[in-house]
């Protein structure tokens, strides 16, 4: 827990900056998105079968294509393409604990929703199905929002990146 | 820094995929819930029709991987890092365990270097357990027979070039190293038997070597030459029974060879091609394929003189091995580098060309595609479907 | 095994050199004499028109390096390894040095992480001293200001972000690590003048730092807000003078900013595109490149809306900085990620596309093409001309 | 000098195997080709520029191309497309102290010659000028004359491969 601890440091300076605009939920958001990470840890798992996440009944679209919704600020391989799922993880790689943010709008039910673009890592490129949208991204030194950063800096070993999943974090509006 | 790529398919005039505009909610719906991030685990034990593919990654040599594929539906399951110089995946004998020898250099492509076997769970594929060997393992073109299992899985072995010639042996079972056994003048192992194992020697001639009971290796009887020198053996035999490996030669002359019990005896000579075929020659990276419960073997033939061993093929010509006879021409749609077919009763045919990132899944009866799977990287190199004993139990 | 690659191109139906029939022999000559192998050494200090090309090898990204080419005959010169997510190559002022900050794993991909400086003499290539740095080194799309020297090649700095963002500073002349310190909320560093430096923070405003004797940071003022939150200043800006760097925006505004003596100033805002021209912006991996003698800048341009910041510029816009004044466009044939230029009198422009592997040369008065030189890996990013200072005294 | 003591360890127990045939002559050529590269070591040189060794005048040809006459066995990137030349290898970068030997004509004067295809090792594939012909190349276990094997096993780390070279050793007949 020791890197989260240190991304609610870093938050707390970044709040003591005075920014306070779009940024900063993200940044809780995005810091904080796997809180529970540890526990999904490999070694601590228990050995039972378990198939990637599906995607939710109220969703539409082919989550092996770019144009899927949850996509719109993704940027990398696609984990549904590489063993894993829109928010889960190809076996043997590990998902990074922090990342950054994005929002991007369900066309079936037309909401905003947040969603957390959580690295898998631990293997090098896995080289399918990239997909880059750049849509809301900002430059590295507004970290929180960017995806020109390698978010695998908070795995275990800081180990190579594999691939991107979009999680849902809940509704942005 | 991922959207890299993109850049160079915006140099072929894709267009960029925009957001489309949000249009008017419709009635309604109850929110999407907040999800949890998972990792995927697989079934504890390769189904038949589960193969792994080798990528070289001949340009970044260093980063070598194998891809597991679900050749039933074509997904692709996961990746098992390689290292330098990939050659492939040691799976034990119930699917349930990979070895990866690989080497590593402490500064990407140089400095100190390491050799090491690391054991993968099948069913999370984690880096697990590693035993560091001698740093020798051959670094060339990927061949099998450099990394086989004794067929019980309790001994991985190792071949060595630098150039002295030896074999590492592993127990798979304690996950240790047992030690580095010199076999001069020869190399690879083609097992026959549960310890037994045929080397082939620069003079065209086979030895013989076992392992003990503790993983030492001994070296037994040597052949005279076998194959002349103008039309050597390929290194790359294909196994067609317990202790028997069949042998094609650069023109495709075929040896049957039996090692069992330390004896090494020819059962048969043939040619692949008839009298009025002559220009057609085995070659690829993986040439052949046996298919032990139909008895046939599968054949990359291309057309081609001296020094094409290493060409794709254009047709895989499919024998009965016991008839000595071919039963059929499959005319590929694409040429392929490799060839492979797994080891169940309802078989899949698996082709690969380097170059292609494509796995091609094949009706072995006609040949025909039943599926590609494709973005497997540039460099395919060996095809390796789920071991038999697995086949038998699984499923 | 090298052949390998042969097989892909057979596959398109290119047909396999094979050694023409041998000739009848011609009148006596005398033999070929027996050769001795011999390893190529360079010139100890780059030339003007010497550039190293980065290459991130995105699909192997702990195989990065750059190529070294000479851009007025064409001619690849030799290769500097990089490491893990490779950014780019320091030189030292004399252009007889080259640093290169790299991040190795014990196994390829995983493992234990070890970042280092190595030192590379321009005119062997081999690498040198080797300094270890903290193992939190930026892992992202390549920025040159994440890996700055001072002025005088005294001092090495390297952003770190882990989320802490930090910079280590190593100091090149004795060669050792001099400390990491804090930057909190703020990253890459912008030299401006011998000692200091202007960082970018999350809320658009740029902090001051500078270096003391030893090399140890120090802080100093901080501005408010000099961007908005919708149209942040790229971390791509050029430095136009000592203390003087040009930043632009996603949306193509100009902001001349000075840290001389660290104080920032505001010196000038314009904007890249007139009233009439609003959907051309600024874009790429290395969108700008400033041209000291003459005073221009050049700018990738495309047509697009946000978004699009690392899209490929199909036009380079060209300024003279101190009017403020666009003074050509220049159509380009293919499009570009990266522009550069030399710092002599007589310079060349140079660009590249990621996913081309292919550096073209160009008149920078035109943008004709001189010459391209091809086959440099797949993933070429940043491009660096020799440094000025070897620019005056070499040749 | 160890490898090279090795080589000669090599080659004695080859030859006591009655190996006598076209592979034993290679053999002797090959191990011990470069035997002078110990000299050759970068850390040993003193520091004057060095350019690529030129073709010999009794050539004909291009030396960045695949046909070029010397090639006829080479398998890999061409030195010469890499910052070396057919018998130089680019800076920083270690010449292979030992490697396998291919017979080539010289078009020009129709003698054939011994060519040495020495690697050059040290850093990660050049990727330029791959030129793949493998006229009498023999499988791994006929080492001495298989372009399979990685040469760069000989040099000082057993570093990666880098480009090829193709050294003429002396006339063959």
């Amino acid at each position: 827990m020791r890197r989260l601890d240190r991304a609610a440091e870093y938050l707390a300076r970044s709040a003591a900056r005075g920014t306070s605009r779009r940024g900063f939920i993200g940044r809780l958001g995005a810091f904080l998105t796997v809180s529970g990470a540890a526990t999904l840890l490999p070694v601590a798992r228990a050995r039972a079968e378990r198939a990637p996440n599906p995607v939710q009944v109220q969703e539409q679209g082919d989550p092996m294509s770019c144009e899927y919704w949850r996509y719109c600020a993704v940027d990398g391989f696609l984990c549904s393409c590489c063993g894993g799922s829109a928010s889960s993880c190809p076996p043997g790689t590990e998902p990074s604990p922090i990342t950054w943010v994005g929002t991007c709008r369900n066309p079936v039910d037309g909401r905003n929703y947040i969603i957390s673009y959580n690295d898998c890592c631990g293997k090098a490129a896995c080289g399918r199905c990239n997909c880059s949208r750049d849509e809301g991204a900002t430059p590295t030194y507004q970290p929180t929002t960017s995806n020109d950063l390698d978010w695998c800096l908070g795995t275990q070993a800081g180990v190579a990146y594999h691939c991107s999943t979009s999680v849902v974090l809940g509704p942005a509006d | 820094m991922k959207t890299l790529l993109a850049l160079s398919l915006l140099a072929l005039g894709a267009s960029q995929a925009m957001a489309a505009p949000p249009k008017p909610a419709p009635p309604k719906l109850a929110p999407l819930k907040p999800e949890e991030l998972t990792t995927v685990e697989l079934k504890e034990q390769m189904p038949p029709h589960w193969v792994l593919v080798n990528d070289i990654s001949f340009l970044h040599i260093a980063d070598g991987r194998a891809y597991l594929i679900d050749a039933d539906s074509g997904h692709f399951l996961g990746t098992i890092p390689g290292g330098m110089s990939h050659t492939g995946v040691a799976v034990s004998p119930d699917g349930r365990t990979a070895m990866v020898p690989g080497t590593y250099y402490s500064r990407g492509s140089r400095g100190k270097r390491t050799d090491v076997v690391t054991f993968y769970k099948i069913s999370d594929l984690m880096p697990g357990d590693e035993v560091e060997i001698p740093a020798k393992r051959i670094q060339s073109l990927p061949l099998p027979s450099t990394i086989p299992l004794t067929d019980d899985g309790r001994f991985l072995l190792v071949y060595n070039f630098t150039p002295e010639q030896s074999v590492s042996v592993v127990d798979a079972q304690a996950r240790k190293l047992v030690g580095e056994f010199p076999t001069p003048g020869c190399g690879l192992m083609h097992m026959t038997g549960s310890r037994g194992f045929l080397m082939q020697c620069a003079d065209g001639s086979l030895q013989a070597a076992a392992l003990d009971a503790n993983g030492a290796v001994h070296l037994g009887a040597t052949t005279k030459p076998l194959f002349t020198a103008d039309d050597p053996a390929s290194d790359k035999p294909v196994r067609i029974g317990p202790s028997t490996w069949l042998f094609t030669t650069f023109a495709g002359d075929v040896a049957v060879i039996d090692g069992a019990g330390g004896q090494i005896a020819v059962k048969a000579r043939w040619k692949l091609a008839g009298a009025d075929e002559s220009a057609w020659r085995p070659g690829g990276l993986q040439p052949l394929a046996y298919h032990a419960p139909s008895g046939r073997l599968f054949v990359l033939m291309h057309k081609g003189g001296a020094g094409t061993h290493k060409f794709p093929g254009e047709e895989i010509w499919v024998y009965d091995v016991a008839a000595a006879k071919r039963t059929a021409r499959i005319t590929l749609d694409q040429p392929a580098s490799a060839v492979a077919v797994s080891g169940d009763a309802a078989p899949l045919l698996y082709t690969t060309l380097f170059g292609s990132g494509t796995l091609a899944v094949r009706d072995p009866g006609t040949g025909a595609v039943l599926r590609k799977v494709e973005g497997l990287g540039s460099d395919l190199t060996l095809i390796q479907p789920a071991p038999v004993a697995a086949t038998a139990g699984a499923r």
